[in-house]
């Protein structure tokens, strides 16, 4: 029976970095920079998570078919994310008649 | 009819996965995937029939243009219907019954990967169906069973949270099937079953079982998010904090649309057996058909929004889901060409399951065709919330989902219990159900382009005629489904011993003893063909 | 055209009364004979390879590799059909999804369960809407409560009405008669009660139906509005010749107006209607949050409509120049471009507090 | 850098790897175990995901009704939480090492440490909860928000999703708590070794990804609006 036995070294070296991300992310929120606060704490987020989910989580020594898997579900959630945003985002754009046929009355007779 | 070669009676039957133990606690805490189907089996009849029982109820209420029942009884019987036959009886029904008992057998395996698992998806089916009966005794939901915030999170007087706690239990059962299934299908098949040989059958489960997995999640935690908003009287959907009810819309079809495909999907497969047994030949164009589910099966995740048209969801968004949508269309009709052009050259017998499958191709076309109707952006408006739209689904659930199943039990039954069932009965059974399904939906149709909304316990009294049209076909209908439950349950004792293959059939299934032993083969199976070798290729089509 | 289907006691089409109607039947007709046609091929597709290789005739199959060409052939040819479906019927959506600017307006609002209608001059009615045939008529939609879904088969429109926003709904009636309007949203116990009628009258009945003090008129809806607006106290505060305690009513509607926090929002209906029922929602610059009491509950859907017709019919009194007060203006001309501005121009389809991004 | 294989000195019986009937080898138990395991996390990803997207749709829409939610926010205790839980990832990482060498003292020591770990965050939380009611913020039960008055009903979302997210994610701590307790007793039992150690493997995926979920809740709904 095979299997891979992570070293004790990478495990501490990936709880370290954790804790420091932990505090950047931290410290960062209290910096003023507009928009980016909430780019940056996601950035830092995912970081995280990529580490806890590759090393902690072997995914990096698991099967192509595992990672396959981990991928389709963050797609999934993607398309789930994505498109519903979609929705609110452009829920007030206005416009005059179809984008594509200017020409065309609206409300005349038929 | 001409094919079945019915074996003599034994003295003694062999030792099968029924016989090998007896008492009720051989059942309930068994982990045999075949014994699980039976129970799952038993369990979804009986949820069948109250749904159905409910549905012949309030077609009855609409034979006149007042209704004959009060509306909050009309409320909750459709709600209770569309409940019970969405998320207790469509969504489990061939998965975990018919492929429930297959899957192993078609893969080579003794079991599904995880047994134990298999057995507590169905306790958990039991604990939620429990929960939608307590619901119903204790006065029903009348939410419909969509569950719309916000009518259902605030303004209902009606047992939604039991409901909703039914649906949640419900959508575990479903996941770990699917679960179950696409981990057996990648890890459990027999040496030299490859992906190319496995039965469509197979394929088409397995992509149920990737909608089951990656949607059913989303409705558990919208669901989960209206017993919350229930219970504190505020929550996210309430537009009185600027919460947005349509955002309720987006999660809860983000799942049930993809469900819908849960509840063809398996059909389809079996119309794929169906059709290659009693054509005597291999399904044309396998590698598209097979492909053609998993692309429904990615595709159904990206077009929830048509349920939305009309709710001002953005119009940007709209066109993006009303081509989507179109496109989806495209590998459901391969399946239907492909089947038709499966019957070409072949040799064709009608025997009962084939009955089934010329139904399903039938009413499948008509549903399918009058999805681009709702998928179309301009006249999606007229005809959404009305009967067009119940007709519509109606024609692809019951005329294509039924069907199958039906046509899928019938086929399978022999190797289920080892018996056959009355031959002229079942055609004739066949028959009845197709008519009575036409006759119950077709008006529908015309009364949804009419206009009359769907949910309504009375309507203007032009719309009668119609109505009482689609009740005495609902009538024929329920007489259409009692018969053969009641051969069947004959056919368990006094039925024709049916022997291994008595359709002559290919595949796996067909080469074990009916009904199989507990672990399915004596020896793991070693796989050198294709699917449906029907005999060597002898043509081939430009 | 389609009358000889309108059977007098048992259609099986419905009345074509609207301009969309006749639009939207084309696409209905193109639809029906794809599925007619396609529907036909299959059922004889089916029918004829099963007696012509029934078991009897050809006992013995002939098996056939599959085809790609035939697979293409069928996948692209239906998509093809299904393109010109989707240009068709999203070419027709977007022309239907905006009102025209002459569109006259009504206002609607949906409650369990009865639709309530209001014309702009004063007149109410329930579960009943008159409509001149031949004018583009513009819906603005509230619910009190649920979802309602706002249904006129014969003009074959329509449109949910969700709490928390306006919707709106368009239609221009091309014949006079009487046709059912239906709420199609599954909205509780009496959803199939709430149903009405919607008459489209000739021109000249139409005017005669307005004079005759239909509806029991109590004055335009604008003034019903003020009274609303006295009723509710909001004179004591929102002075309407010289500043108050509250920002100035004149001439607000569809203003641009500083809020506290910088931004500026234009007044259209939905930033006068949170304003009235969620008054903190968004405080105009230099007046502090908690002053006005919070209305909802204490004002209906109707009578913030009211309400939001008299702002609208409030003229400017005097040029902004010569007020001379000494309270921070409200009404700013628009800022330059940079600013924090925030676009709610399309009332119809914004959530009401959306606006603040 | 690892060890890849473990060396194997005799061939292990069905009974040492709980080799299933329907198997036909402990690799192909542990695959689909492995498999299994991950796709059930997949539902859990889009379970909360749900969640992810409310707050998302929210949050673009009164995103200072939310910045005005951070003074409400305890970030000490929220950030103690967060390293607490890595913490405790880190020792159930080991506990999983210590199974696959066969050390049965280190595994028992690591899963308690996993599950003190565990308890910290959660008597933490209910200190917070705590707090959250004594400051009057539970939407539905007793709100008040006078200091910005402005935000009193957009703010109850965020603190609705709050209670919502936070809460699913200590109910599914208290069920990974429940399933360490499980392997505790196994661990004693001496049932895990170099040649059977899938629970804890799996219960590990669990705990690591509950932990995600909370390093992805951490900067949401502490740090928003801490700039100001």
């Amino acid at each position: 029976m095979t299997a891979h036995i992570p070293k004790v070294r990478p495990l501490v070296l990936v709880w370290a970095s954790l804790i420091v991300l932990t505090g950047i992310t931290s410290a960062v929120s209290k910096i003023d920079l507009g928009e980016w606060n909430v780019v940056v704490a996601l950035i830092i987020a995912v970081t995280k998570a990529s580490l806890v989910a590759w090393i902690f989580m072997g995914v990096r020594y698991t099967t192509t078919l595992t990672k396959l898997f981990v991928v389709a579900g963050l797609v999934w959630l993607g398309i789930m994310l994505l498109i519903t945003a979609s929705d609110y985002k452009s829920r007030n754009w206005t416009y005059q008649g179809q984008p594509w046929s200017q020409t065309k009355t609206v409300g005349g007779s038929h | 009819m001409a094919t079945i070669a019915h074996e003599t009676p034994r003295t003694a039957t062999p030792v099968n996965y029924l016989n090998v133990e007896h008492g009720w606690k051989s059942w309930l805490f068994t982990t045999d995937h075949k014994r699980i189907a039976v129970l799952y089996l038993v369990s979804i009849t009986i949820m069948f029939a109250v749904g159905g029982f409910a549905a012949v109820l309030f077609r009855i209420n609409l034979l006149t243009p007042e209704g004959l029942f009060s509306p909050e009884m009309y409320n909750r019987l459709f709600s209770l219907h569309g409940i019970i036959m969405v998320f207790f009886f469509l969504v489990p029904s061939i998965p975990a019954t018919l492929a429930n008992f297959l899957i192993p057998i078609m893969v080579g395996a003794k079991d599904l990967a995880f047994p134990r698992i298999n057995l507590l998806s169905w306790y958990l089916y039991v604990i939620g169906a429990l929960f939608a009966m307590y619901c119903v005794f204790r006065g029903g939901v009348d939410t419909g069973w969509t569950f719309y915030a916000p009518y259902s999170s605030t303004y209902s007087n009606s047992y939604v949270v039991p409901a909703v706690a039914g649906v949640f239990v419900a959508g575990f059962s479903s996941i770990l099937t699917g679960l179950n299934f696409i981990v057996t299908v990648h890890k459990m098949r027999a040496p030299g079953m490859t992906w190319s040989r496995l039965p469509l059958f197979v394929w088409s489960n397995y992509a149920t079982g990737l909608i089951q997995v990656l949607g059913t999640p989303v409705l558990a935690i919208s669901l989960t998010l209206i017993a919350l908003e229930r219970v504190a009287h505020v929550g996210i959907f309430d537009p009185n904090i600027g919460g947005d009810p349509i955002l309720f819309q987006h999660l809860f079809w983000f799942y049930s649309h993809p469900a819908v495909y849960i509840m063809i999907l398996p059909g389809m497969g079996v119309i794929s057996e169906i059709v290659s047994c009693f054509s005597r030949k291999r399904v044309f164009g396998y590698n598209f058909v097979a492909f053609s589910s998993m692309a429904i099966a990615v595709l159904s995740f990206v077009v929830w929004g048509h349920h939305m048209f009309v709710t001002g969801q953005s119009v940007y968004t709209s066109v993006a889901f009303s081509i989507l949508s179109f496109m989806v269309a495209v590998p459901s009709a391969i399946k239907v060409f492909n089947w038709t052009a499966t019957m070409y050259k072949g040799s064709v017998s009608f025997d009962t399951p084939m009955l089934y499958a010329f139904g399903f191709i039938g009413l499948f076309t008509i549903g399918g065709l009058t999805g681009l109707f709702l998928a179309c952006l301009a006249l999606d408006v007229p005809v959404h919330g009305t009967y067009f739209i119940v007709a519509h689904f109606h024609y692809v659930m019951v005329g294509g989902m039924v069907m199958a199943y039906m046509g899928g039990l019938h086929f399978w039954w022999p190797k289920m219990t080892g018996r056959m069932y009355p031959q002229v009965w079942s055609q004739i059974s066949a028959a009845i159900i197709f008519v009575g399904f036409n006759l119950t939906f077709f008006p529908q149709f015309i009364l949804g382009y009419l206009g009359m909304p769907r949910r309504y316990h009375a309507y203007p009294p032009e719309f009668q005629m119609l109505n009482v049209l689609s009740t005495a076909g609902s009538s024929i209908l329920a007489v259409g489904y009692v018969i053969p439950l009641i051969y069947f349950l004959w056919s368990l004792k006094n039925g024709p011993i049916a022997g291994k293959n008595p359709w002559g059939a290919a595949g796996l299934e067909w080469q074990i003893q009916s009904p199989p032993t507990t672990y399915n083969f004596d020896d793991t199976p070693v796989v050198n063909e294709e699917a449906y070798n029907y005999g060597p290729v002898e043509e081939v089509v430009g | 055209m389609w009358d000889s289907l309108l059977l007098a006691d048992m259609p099986l089409f419905p009345p074509t009364a609207s301009v969309q109607a006749h639009q939207i039947d084309l696409l209905y007709f193109f639809l029906v004979a794809v599925t007619a046609v396609m529907t036909a091929l299959i059922f004889a597709g089916v029918v004829f390879f099963a007696f012509k290789y029934h078991r009897t005739r050809n006992p013995r199959a002939t098996q056939i590799e599959g085809s790609t060409k035939l697979e293409l052939t069928w996948s692209i040819l239906p998509f093809l059909v299904m393109l010109v479906m989707f240009w068709w019927g999203a070419d027709l959506f977007f022309a239907n999804a905006q009102p025209p600017k002459d569109a006259m307006e009504i206002f609607v609002t949906g409650k369990q369960w009865m639709w309530k209608i209001q014309y702009p001059d004063g007149g109410r009615e329930i579960n009943e809407l008159h409509v001149p045939v031949g004018q583009p008529v513009k819906l603005t939609m509230a619910s009190e409560d649920v979802i309602h879904s706002f249904y006129i088969p014969a003009f074959r429109v329509k449109h949910d009405v969700v709490p928390g926003h306006y919707d709106t709904l368009w239609f221009t009636p091309t014949k006079p008669g009487r046709y059912h309007l239906f709420c199609t949203e599954y909205c509780g116990t009496l959803h199939a009660g709430m149903i009405g009628w919607v008459d489209v009258l000739s021109r000249r009945d139409y005017d005669a139906w307005q004079s005759g003090g239909a509806g029991g008129r109590q004055g335009t809806l604008a003034e019903l509005g003020q009274q609303q607006y006295e009723q509710h106290g909001c004179s004591t505060c929102h002075l309407l010749d010289q500043q108050g305690r509250c920002p100035n009513l004149r001439g607000l509607y569809k203003k641009p107006v500083l809020l506290a926090d910088g931004r500026t929002v234009i007044a259209d209906d939905a930033y006068i209607r949170e304003s009235i029922l969620d008054p903190n929602a968004k405080i105009v610059a230099g007046f502090e949050p908690g002053l006005m009491p919070v209305f909802k509950g204490q004002i209906s859907e109707e009578g913030v409509i009211q309400i939001i017709a008299f702002i609208k019919s409030l003229a400017p009194a005097v040029p902004a120049s010569q007020q001379g007060s000494q309270q921070p203006p409200i009404v700013l001309a628009p800022p330059g471009p940079g600013a924090a501005s925030t676009s709610s121009s399309n009332a119809s389809r914004t959530p009401v507090n959306s606006q603040r991004q | 850098m690892a060890e890849t294989v473990v060396p194997v000195t005799h061939e292990p019986t069905p009974e040492e790897t709980h080799l299933r009937h329907h198997f036909a080898t402990p690799e192909q138990q542990m695959d689909a175990a492995t498999l299994g395991m991950w796709t059930f996390l997949i539902t859990e990803v889009l379970f909360f995901g749900g969640m992810f997207a409310g707050y998302a749709v929210y949050r673009g829409m009164y995103p200072d009704a939310f910045a005005s939610t951070s003074r409400y926010m305890n970030l000490v205790l929220g950030g103690t939480n967060t390293a607490v839980l890595i913490c405790s990832s880190l020792t159930m990482a080991l506990s999983v090492r210590a199974a696959q060498l066969s050390k049965r003292r280190d595994l028992i020591l690591f899963l308690i440490l996993t599950m003190i770990f565990g308890t910290i965050f959660l008597v933490i939380k209910g200190f917070e909860y705590h707090d959250k009611w004594v400051e009057q913020l539970v939407p539905g039960f007793n709100f008040r928000y006078d200091e910005a008055i402005q935000y009193a009903h957009n703010a109850q979302i965020l603190f609705f999703l709050y209670f919502a997210m936070t809460g699913m994610h200590a109910l599914h701590m208290v069920v990974g708590l429940g399933l360490l307790t499980f392997l505790l007793v196994q661990a004693n039992r001496r049932v895990f070794h170099a040649n059977y150690f899938a629970p804890v493997e799996m219960i590990g995926l669990y705990w690591h990804f509950v932990d995600i979920v909370w390093i992805f809740l951490f900067p949401l709904l502490y740090l928003i609006g801490q700039n100001r």
